[in-house]
Formats: structure tokens, sequence, C-alpha cells
């Protein structure tokens, strides 16, 4: 059991171990937002010293600590699993705390603004309440009917797997925020809702999916999906979201699933 | 794009100093464009299928037409000398069989609803007020049932003879 | 000021506020105030699993989980609390899954479980499979699933509010104060009871799994209203945090057979814990690591790491059991863990301490009497079922039962007793607190404050501690208090002032860490988390008991840390001395 | 819309907006083929004489950026369809849009002569 693995070492991992200490100049060019002070955006230039393998939201960090305390954004956990920092960085949905520098081309200026098709409040902030009432309206919790068991359900490990995928979702709106439909049309359920309907409508012991695919076939429902993929591009957690939706469909077309 | 947005940029020392960013930067004229909010009222469940066979018709007529259609362009636009030697005489003589009848008519209306439903789908996406949608919608009702009708008079009605 | 009348609020969003809302919401008029949207709490962060004796795979009993936990502990657990809770594990789980929970699952379709540090059949004999598991990612699945059942229940939430104040008048709850993010604006809750859930206070280190909004609000606020606080220097650092970052790589890893190994490629854990290996407790692997570092048998150019080796597993198994922790080390390190050992150090990661509370969750003013109509669960409270030191996954059974617990019990006095009247002037503190920041034309950082605090807490109240370097933090922290007197703010406006807030959690992060480092240089043994290098060993005739912080407000408005000490209850268990 | 806020969307993006784009194209010039062809209704001359303005190159040249659109708009369609409906068509939907473009290339190349002839031969005589 225990080989050295020393070794074995690749570049890579030497590579993280020497660290490096070589600084780049990096510019954030950031869309800014504050009705209190102006009534429009307008975007700002932050000049920084940064280590390419750290993350945008330790630079957005390092503006606010540094150099622009008024900078607003949201972030919790820092390593992309509580969904708060979702913003649009060079112009394409991402988290922040996911993001290193390194791998959006720091040697031009790096653009973040807030994600689209939500009310922007304050500089990277925008309102999440339309985000969270269609997902409210898909009826994401478990649906059963007739007694409780005493002991837990049985799910074999293939039913389980059937809706994995969805299961990761974080609710940080980088899906819905992406997709076309859903900037002209704030109505439409958007991406995060149907996946989190999957996550129901695929779990064998679940009894709601006909609801939840009634629901669905609204007019504002899966129908509006016009199978653009950069919901899927944009999901932080990987989940084929598009995949998703049309696995939906197709329950709705066959009513099997 | 997010580029090019060099002119557009304040530097960080004029930004938020308390007093507001009345520059004249050109940035000043952007709007942070409000989403049409969820409401409680929604969903407005629809109770039909009418999105779902609308969906359906827009993949199965689309498969129909690609046979429909890209014949028909290969008969008209590129066949022995293409489009030179389309004239009334060329209409007429495949009018005279029921079978090109056939295409033509079914092509028509496939084209036509399939094209509308997709400009229905354009429209909702697009139009930001409740009343300028029905009104675009009222208008390509009434196109694609004159269009349709008129079609359907034409290969129905034609008389090589006229 | 806005005053809104709930019944029942509950103070934070996380696992164990949930919980109690789940239970308060349908039982009494419940409103739920969290300083981040719910999914956004830290439980989504946790990974390893949650125990319980269900059996599923192998033979096991609660009475061997009690066991492991007192024993874990350090034997400061008390143990009417551990028993409690390692019973109603089993429930706990299983109710999890009944509201829908994706576990793992066995072959046979039953709840999967795995291994997991401390966790042992019959009292120590060899690793037992207790954890029940969603791969690596079950906080975040009981998150989303309390979420789901909170929409599924209606619970009402005020999302983005910090509840900065606790009222407390005639000796009973009266409610709390809270800022609004999205306005500025200052609410008055009142209620007849209220539940802290607001976890824990990670941040006040530098290297730390916790996430940027673990600051301990509630505990300070507890403590500012004259509330004691337990065994706060008992810090449990989790000994595989990725280098450098904090951010965590579960204990499941190893569960799954992940081994640690010094820079010759040793697994020095057989040396450390013959039985258990690399599956001992936490503390002891922490501090293993560093006497490896210490030693010289550190890995990298600088020698202050060493390794998490997962190479010896099937790709498959990992993918299927650590997606997400193998993810985070090919996002953020640029490793392949299928082919490269992962560069750790031990990272701070869990309160033991804070509010005490009884079994049912009801906040003690002292070692015997309670604060009727409050209550406390999850990280911020201090029932103690951790003791010393708490083994893997009893924090997500803890928030589970006790938040369980907590939410009925609260429900249940909001229904029997009648609203007591709010103090005058009842948000006066908040605004004191707020505009005084706001209108602060000091020289002082927040920043630079936190980052001095960070580096001495990291430096000198990390996993070894003595004498000496606990008498410098508390000069560090003493003079760091003074110079945040003197800090000021950028963002003077109301709206998302999020440069505000971070003064508030400042504050309360430096409050807290007085108490930490006042009581860790009191308690002259070493215990659990808690290792003084000056006093090696376990002093149970002195020190077999909770500490008892309490902040005294001396005359001329001065500030020090009272300490009182409370027996610990023990029912079946003697102390041992603790080997893996 | 203002500079730096569009979306920098991906294949599958940048296609749906052709798809759009074409579709609306197709439908108004099938709006206004239609009312051309009754004219065949009328008598043969009118027929004859809108179908002249056809052979002009300018128009002759604009018919072929039909066919390029209906073209694009119909191959992009059965991608559509496939990801719709085979359940690895999600998966595979990149590979399938160049698959598209690579067909839509070739069939561009192929009709070049055959719809532009009479216009080449307006121009270049044979
Ligand atoms: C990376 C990581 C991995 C872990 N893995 C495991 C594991 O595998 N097994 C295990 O058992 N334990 C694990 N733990 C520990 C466990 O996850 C936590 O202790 C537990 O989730 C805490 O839950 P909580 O409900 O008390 O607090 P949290 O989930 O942190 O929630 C705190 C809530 O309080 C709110 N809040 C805070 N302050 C305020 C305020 N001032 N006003 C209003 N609201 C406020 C926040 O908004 C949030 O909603 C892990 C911890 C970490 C950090
Ligand atoms: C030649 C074969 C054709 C195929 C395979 C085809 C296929 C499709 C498909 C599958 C869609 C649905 C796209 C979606 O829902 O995302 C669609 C949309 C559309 N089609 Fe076609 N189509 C064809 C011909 C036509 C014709 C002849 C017209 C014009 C009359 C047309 C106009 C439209 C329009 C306007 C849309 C809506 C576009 C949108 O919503 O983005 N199509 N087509
Ligand atoms: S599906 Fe992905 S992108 Fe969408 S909300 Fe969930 S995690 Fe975020
Ligand atoms: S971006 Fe939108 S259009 Fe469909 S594939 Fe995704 S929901
Ligand atoms: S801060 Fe939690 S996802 Fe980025």
């Amino acid at each position: 059991m225990s080989t050295p693995t020393v070794e074995t070492h690749s570049a890579a991992l030497d590579a993280v171990e020497a660290g490096s200490s070589d600084l780049i100049s990096v510019t954030f060019r950031i869309r800014r937002f504050n009705p209190e002070e102006h009534p429009d955006p307008v975007w700002v230039d932050y000049q920084l010293l940064m280590d390419p393998k750290e993350r945008v939201l330790d630079a957005l960090n390092k503006i606010k600590w540094e150099q622009d305390g008024t900078l607003t954004y949201r972030r919790s956990c820092a390593h992309g699993i509580c969904g708060s920092d979702a913003m649009r960085i060079n112009g394409r949905n991402r988290l922040a705390c996911k993001t290193l520098i390194k791998d959006v081309n720091p040697e031009k200026p790096i653009t973040i603004e807030a994600i689209k098709g939500l009310a922007v409040l304050k500089d990277l902030i925008v309102d999440m309440d339309p985000f969270f009432q269609a997902y409210k309206d898909v009826m994401p919790f478990l649906i059963t009917s007739g007694n409780e068991p005493t002991r837990e359900r049985l799910q074999s490990q293939a039913d389980r797997e059937r809706f994995d995928d969805t299961t990761k979702c974080i609710l940080c709106a980088a899906c819905t925020s992406s997709c076309p439909v859903f900037w002209n049309d704030g109505q439409y359920f958007g991406p995060a809702a149907i996946v989190n309907a999957h996550r129901f409508i695929f779990d064998s012991r679940d009894e709601g999916g006909e609801q939840r695919l009634e629901i669905l076939n609204d007019r504002e429902g899966v129908w509006r999906c016009r199978t653009t993929f950069n919901c899927s591009e944009a999901c932080p957690r990987g989940i084929e979201v598009t995949k998703a939706i049309q696995e939906v469909k197709r329950a709705l077309v066959t009513r099997r699933f | 794009m997010s580029t090019d947005t060099n002119d557009l940029v304040v530097p960080s020392l004029q930004a938020h100093t308390g007093k507001g960013l009345g520059t004249g930067n050109p940035a000043d004229a952007f709007v942070v464009e409000p989403a049409r909010a969820r409401t409680r009222k929604t969903p407005r469940r629809t109770r039909t299928n009418f999105e779902m066979l609308a969906w359906l018709f827009m993949r199965l007529s689309g498969v129909v037409l690609v046979v429909l259609v890209l014949g028909h362009l290969l008969i008209n636009l590129m066949l022995d000398g293409g489009v030179s030697r389309v004239s009334f005489a060329f209409v007429a003589g495949r009018w005279a069989s029921p079978f090109w009848q056939g295409w033509d008519l079914l092509m028509l209306w496939l084209a036509m609803l399939h094209g509308a439903n997709g400009m229905r789908t354009v429209i909702n996406d697009y139009a930001e007020k409740d009343a300028t949608r029905l009104w675009l919608k009222g208008l390509l009702g009434v196109a694609t049932v004159f269009t349709v009708l008129l079609g359907t008079l034409v290969i129905f009605t034609f008389d090589p003879n006229i | 000021m806005q005053i809104h009348q709930y019944d029942t609020v509950i103070v934070g969003a996380g696992g164990a506020g949930m919980r109690a809302a789940i239970e308060s919401t349908q039982r009494s008029r419940t409103a739920v105030l969290t300083k981040l949207y719910p999914t956004r709490s830290h439980t989504g962060a946790a990974q390893g699993g949650m125990c319980a004796a269900l059996a599923n795979v192998e033979e096991d009993n609660w009475e061997w989980h009690t066991f492991d936990t007192v024993k874990g502990g350090d034997y400061l657990v008390d143990q009417d609390a551990a028993e409690i809770m390692c019973k109603e594990a089993i429930d706990a789980v299983l109710d999890l899954e009944k509201m829908g929970l994706p576990f793992s699952r066995t072959d046979q379709g039953r709840i999967d479980q795995r291994r997991f540090g401390g966790h042992s059949r019959n009292h120590g004999e060899a690793p037992v499979r207790r954890s029940c598991y969603a791969a690596d990612r079950t906080g975040h699945m009981i998150l989303q699933t309390l979420f789901q059942n909170c929409v599924k229940h209606g619970v009402e939430f005020f999302n983005e509010f910090y509840v900065l104040d606790l009222l407390i008048n005639e000796g009973r709850t009266a409610g709390v104060v809270a800022y609004e993010l999205a306005t500025g604006e200052i609410h008055v809750f009142q209620a007849k009871a209220v539940v802290f859930a607001s976890g824990g206070t990670g941040k006040m280190f530098k290297v730390t799994s916790n996430a940027h909004t673990l600051t301990g609000d509630g505990q300070a606020v507890a403590l500012r209203r004259g509330l004691p606080l337990e065994d706060m220097e008992f810090f449990q650092f989790h000994p595989t945090g990725i280098w450098r970052m904090g951010i965590l790589l579960t204990e499941g890893a190893r569960g799954e057979g992940g081994i640690l190994r010094n820079k010759d490629g040793e697994r020095f854990m057989e040396r450390y814990a013959p039985v258990m290996k690399d599956l001992a407790s936490r503390d002891v692997c922490s501090r293993a690591i560093y006497s490896e570092i210490r030693a010289g048998r550190g890995c990298g150019p600088d020698g202050d790491h060493v390794y998490l080796d997962l190479t010896h597993l099937p790709p498959e198994q990992l993918d299927a059991k650590l997606p997400d922790i193998t993810e985070f080390a090919r996002t953020y390190l640029g490793i392949e863990p299928y082919t490269d050992p992962i560069p750790i150090q031990p990272t701070a990661h869990y309160a033991m301490g804070g509010i005490p509370t009884n079994v049912e969750g009801e906040v003690l003013k002292n070692n015997t009497e309670i604060v009727p109509g409050l209550y406390a669960a999850g990280e911020v409270a201090c029932v103690s079922v951790h003791g010393a030191n708490r083994l893997g996954t009893n924090s997500l059974l803890d928030i589970n039962v006790f938040g369980r617990r907590a939410g009925i019990a609260a429900a249940e006095y909001s229904d029997k007793h009648d609203f007591v009247p709010l103090p005058e002037n009842p948000g006066a503190l908040v605004e004191a607190l707020v505009e005084g920041l706001r209108e602060s034309t000091g020289t002082e950082s927040v920043a630079k404050i936190r980052q001095e605090l960070q580096e001495s807490m990291d430096a000198n109240v990390s996993v070894y501690r003595t004498g000496k370097t606990l008498q410098q933090a508390v000069e560090d922290v003493a003079a760091l208090k003074e110079r945040f007197k003197n800090v000021s703010i950028a963002d003077k406006g109301s709206r998302y002032n999020t440069d505000l807030l971070e003064a508030v959690e400042l504050g309360n992060l430096l409050d807290l860490a007085e108490v930490l480092v006042v009581s860790a240089l009191a308690r002259e043994e070493s215990r659990g988390g808690h290792y003084r290098e000056d006093f090696p060993t376990r002093d149970d005739v002195k020190f077999m008991q909770h500490t008892m912080a309490y902040r005294e407000v001396a005359e001329d408005g001065t500030t020090s840390i009272r300490l009182d000490y409370k027996p610990v209850v023990q029912t079946r268990y003697q102390p041992m001395e603790r080997k893996y | 819309m203002p500079a730096g806020t569009l979306y920098r969307g991906r294949e599958g993006m940048w296609s749906w907006v052709a798809h759009r784009v074409t579709g609306v194209l197709i439908f108004f010039f099938l709006f206004a083929h239609v009312l051309d062809t009754a004219l065949v209704r009328v008598s043969p001359e009118a027929y004859d004489s809108v179908i002249a303005t056809y052979k002009i190159p300018l128009v002759n040249l604009m018919e072929y950026g039909l066919v390029a659109a209906i073209l694009f708009h119909a191959l992009n369609g059965l991608r559509v369809v496939a990801v719709d409906f085979w359940a690895k068509g999600p998966k595979y939907q990149k590979q399938m849009l160049w698959t598209v473009v690579g067909v839509w290339v070739v069939l561009m190349a192929g009709s070049f002569y055959p719809v532009l002839e009479h216009t080449l031969r307006t121009w270049f005589g044979g």
C-alpha cells in the first residue's frame, strides 16, 4: 500500500508546488451602477497586480479591499458551491470564484458585468426574486402519496443515476440569465426552473411528475426553449442543461418518464 | 461585443466619489434593462397542448419541407438552365400533372404554416408590449390566411389557356 | 425603522435554520431572517456525509456511535446530548430521505454508507461504515432538500436581512433587530421565540474551509447581550484543506481509501494511529501532519504541506464517489488527481463552541438557567455534542437533530406564551452601530485589520498552541480591537452597502477572537482540538469542564472577558486515554 | 444595445441566430413568391414579366442568397430535430453544426453555377 508516489510527479504538480510569484498586471473593466449616485451605469477600469492562478473573485476582493470599497457584489463560499457570484466575465456567464484569471486572457482588459435579464440593483447585484419565483412555480419538492414507509424508500442505483445530473444545481442563475429567450421575455420559466423540475420528474420516488409536466406545458414553459445551448455552456456545475430540457420535452410528448 | 469599450471608460479615481458621475461620459447614456418580471400571477396555465402541438408541427413540417422545398429549388433554379427557363409555359407544363399540383399545394401549406408559426415565436420573443404583440400577431394571421388561400386558389383554378 | 411581529423568528437559513423552520412553520407564524439567500448557506459546502447507525451495510448501533462521539470529543462531550443525537440520527437521516434527499444507494437500493474518521465498530475495534452520503455533495443535497421543503411548506424568508441585535426584556426574549441589505433600513422583529442558527466563525482564520460570510454574527450578538459562550477555545482544524487555499477535501476521500503521505511517500499515519490510520479523528491527523512538517518531512520546496494520495483508487470510483473534490483539484490547482497526489494542509474548519444550550435547544444564561424564548442550534450553538473535537459527519447530524428540536420547542413555546413588550427604542443599538461606522472619519481599513487578525490567529492559535503564542494573540487582538474603533468605510450609501457590513462582521470576529484566545490561554491542558505544547496532556482533574466566557462591561465602558466553568455531563463513559 | 453588454454565446447561440434570421427571411420571400406566382391567374404576360425580374443578375444573385438561407435553415433545422429527438443530440450538437456547415458549403459550391448560370451567361456570354 505504501508505495511512494513522489517519483511520479507530473510537471503540473511541480509547477503548483514551486508556486508562481510572477505577478502580472491585469486590468479589470467593471460595469458599475449605483442609482443612488447616478441613474446610469458606467465602465470603470481597475489596475491590479495578480497571480494569474488566482480567481476573478480574488481580484474583486482585492479591488474592494484595497482600491474601492464601494464595489458591490455577492459572494460567500469562494469555491463554486453556493451560487452567489454568477456574473458576466468577458461576455460570458461564469462564477467569479471558479474562474481563474489565466483562463480569461489577462492580456486584455477583463470585462465584468452583471448577469443579463434580471434587473440590476447595484454594480454586480441583480434582483433574484423573479428567478426564485420561477423555481418555486415548478413545485421543486418530492411529492408522494400514501403512507410514509417506516424505513427509507428504496431506489436502485440506476434509478438514482437517472436524475443525478440535475441534483447538482446550485441555483446560481448563470443558465437562465444566459438564455436569449429569457432576456427577451422574463416570463419564460428559464432553464434553471426546468432543471429543478427534471430533478423530480425523473426521480423514481416522486409522484408529482404529471403536475410538473403540465406546468411546463405552459406557453412560458419548455416549448419556449430554442436549444441555443447558452445554458449548458454557462452552467458552472457542468449540468447538461439542454439535455435535461430535451428530456422534459420528450416526456411531455410521450408522457413517459 | 465586449471587446471594444475603450472610449467608454472613466478612470477609477473619478468613480463613486459620492458626488455622482455626471461626467458627460457616453456610457452615462446606458440604461439597465430590467426584464419583464415574473409575477405572482404567473404561470398562467394554458391547459391545452397548443404549444406542444405547434412545436411538434415545426419539427415534422420541417422534415417534410426539406424534401419539398429542396426538390422545388432543384427543379426551378438548378436543373437544365435554372431560372432562365422558368416561364408561364413551364408552370403550365408542371401543373398539368396532379402530382406537381399536390406537391406545390402541400409545400405551400406546410411552408406557410411553418413560417407563420415561426414568426409567431419571433413576435412573442421580441414584442415588448402586449398591445404590440397582439397587433403584430393579428397582422401575421391575416397575411398568412390570405396567402394560403390565394396560393391554393391559384393552384386549383390554374387555367393554362388564359 | 419598520416593526414586524411573528410568533417565531429564526435567524439563519442554513441546515439548522431551515430544519427548524420546517417544524416551526407548521406550528406557528414563523419568519426566517437570513443574510444570504438560503441556498447560499455554508451547509451546502459540506461534502462527506452524515452519520447514523442505520446498519444498512454492516452491523452497527447507536450506542457505538455515541461512544465514538464521546471519545472523539475527548470526553468533554455532554453524554446525555450525544446519546440523544446518536439515537435520533437514524430518524434524522430517514426523514431527510423521505423529504426527497437523493442519497447514494447500495445494491439493494438502501441508503449507502461509508467509512469516516473516528467512527468505529464496537468501541474502537475497526472502522465502520456509518456515514450516509450523496457522493461528495451531502451538504449540498441537505441544503437543497431542506430549502425545497421550506418552499413546500411556504416558509416566509427575509433574504439578505442581517440580524445585528437581540432584544431581551424582563429577562425574556422580545425579538431581534435586523439590517436590510437592499435598502439599509432597520427592521425590528418582535417575536415570542427566537432561534439562532447563524453558523460558524471560521473567517477569523486565514486558511479556512469556511465561507467569507461565516463571521459568527449570532455568537457575537449573544455575547454583547450578556450571554455566555461555551468552549470557544476548541476550534477544529481539518487535516485536508487544499494547500494555501483552505478549500476542503472531504474526509470521505480517506473513507474511500485515500492516504496521507509525506515527502518520502510514507503513509505516516501508520505511526500515529496504528488501528484507524488515515481515519483517525481530525485533531490527531492534523497534529500528525504538522509533526511531519516540523520534522522536515513536508513536501514541496518549502516543506510546508503533505499529500492526499488518491492515485491508487480507480478513476471510476473517484468519479462516482468524489466528483466535486477531484474537480476542485483540477480547477484550483490544475493537477489531475487520477495521477497526482494533492498538496494539502490543515485548514480551520469548525467551531465546537458557541452559544450554550440544553438538549431542547434552549439558550443558557449561566450554568443552570435558561433565557425563556431563546433557542440556538447548529454550529452557532454548543449543546455540547462535539466536546473538544467534532467527529466528521456529526455536524450535519447536529444541525438536523437539534435544528428540528429547537424548531419544535420554539414553536411550542410561542404557542403558550405572549409577546414580551419591546424595550424602549429597540433599534437604538443597531442604529448607533451603523451610523457610527457610516460617519466615522477614521483612518483604519477593515481589510487590513481583518488580514492582521487572520494572520495572527493562523500563527498563534492554530493546531499547536503555547502560552507564549496565545499571549501574543491576546495582545494582537486587543490592539486590533483598539484600531477597529478608528475604522472607516468607503461606501456611505444605504443601498446594498456590503462595505458597511464587512465592517460589522469584522467587529464580530474581533469580539469572538478575543473570547477564543482568552479561553484558550486559561485552559492549561491538551484536549481534542486544543493542543498546548506547554501542557501536552489532558488534565481531567482541573479541566474536565466546559469553559463559559462572559463579556463584562466596566463602569468606564471598557470590556473584558470573564471565564467560568461548567461541569460535563457524564452518563456511561468514563474518561480513558484516547488512542486510534 | 450598449457596447460590451452583448452576450458572447457560442456555436449553439449563433446557429440559432442564423436559423432565426434565415427563417424570417424565407418567410418574407415566400409571401412575395406566392403573390408573384398568383399572377399566373392574371395573364401569362404578367407572370412572365415578373419572372423576367428574377432573371436580372442582381435578383439572380439574391436568389443565390435565398438558396443559401434555405439550405442553411433546412440543414440546421434537421440538426435541431436531432437535438430534440435523439438522446445523444445535445451531446453532439457542435459536431452536428460543423457537419451542417460543411454540407452547406459543399452544396453552395455545387449550386453556384446552376443557380447563377443565367447571370454568368449574361455577363460572360457562352
Ligand atoms: C467545507 C465544509 C465541509 C463540511 N463537511 C461536513 C461533513 O461532511 N459532515 C458534517 O457533518 N459536517 C460538515 N461540515 C460542517 C457543517 O457543514 C456545518 O457545521 C453546518 O453545515 C453548519 O450549519 P448551520 O446551519 O449551523 O450554519 P450555516 O449553514 O453556515 O448557515 C448559517 C446561516 O445563518 C445565516 N446568518 C449568518 N449570520 C446571520 C445574521 N447576522 N443575520 C441573519 N442571518 C445570518 C446565513 O445566511 C446562513 O443562512 C463541513 C463544513 C465545511 C465548511
Ligand atoms: C426546408 C426545410 C425546413 C426545415 C427543416 C425547417 C426546420 C425548422 C425548425 C426545426 C424550426 C424550429 C426551430 C426551433 O424551434 O428552435 C424552424 C423554425 C422556423 N422556420 Fe423553418 N424549416 C424549414 C423551412 C422553412 C421555411 C420554408 C420557412 C419560411 C416560410 C421557415 C421559417 C421558419 C421560421 C420563421 C422559424 C422560426 C425561427 C425561430 O423561432 O427562431 N422554415 N424551422
Ligand atoms: S443549472 Fe447550472 S447554471 Fe443553472 S442555476 Fe443550476 S447550477 Fe446554475
Ligand atoms: S439557453 Fe435557453 S433556449 Fe434553451 S437551450 Fe438553454 S434554455
Ligand atoms: S462564492 Fe460561492 S459560488 Fe462563488
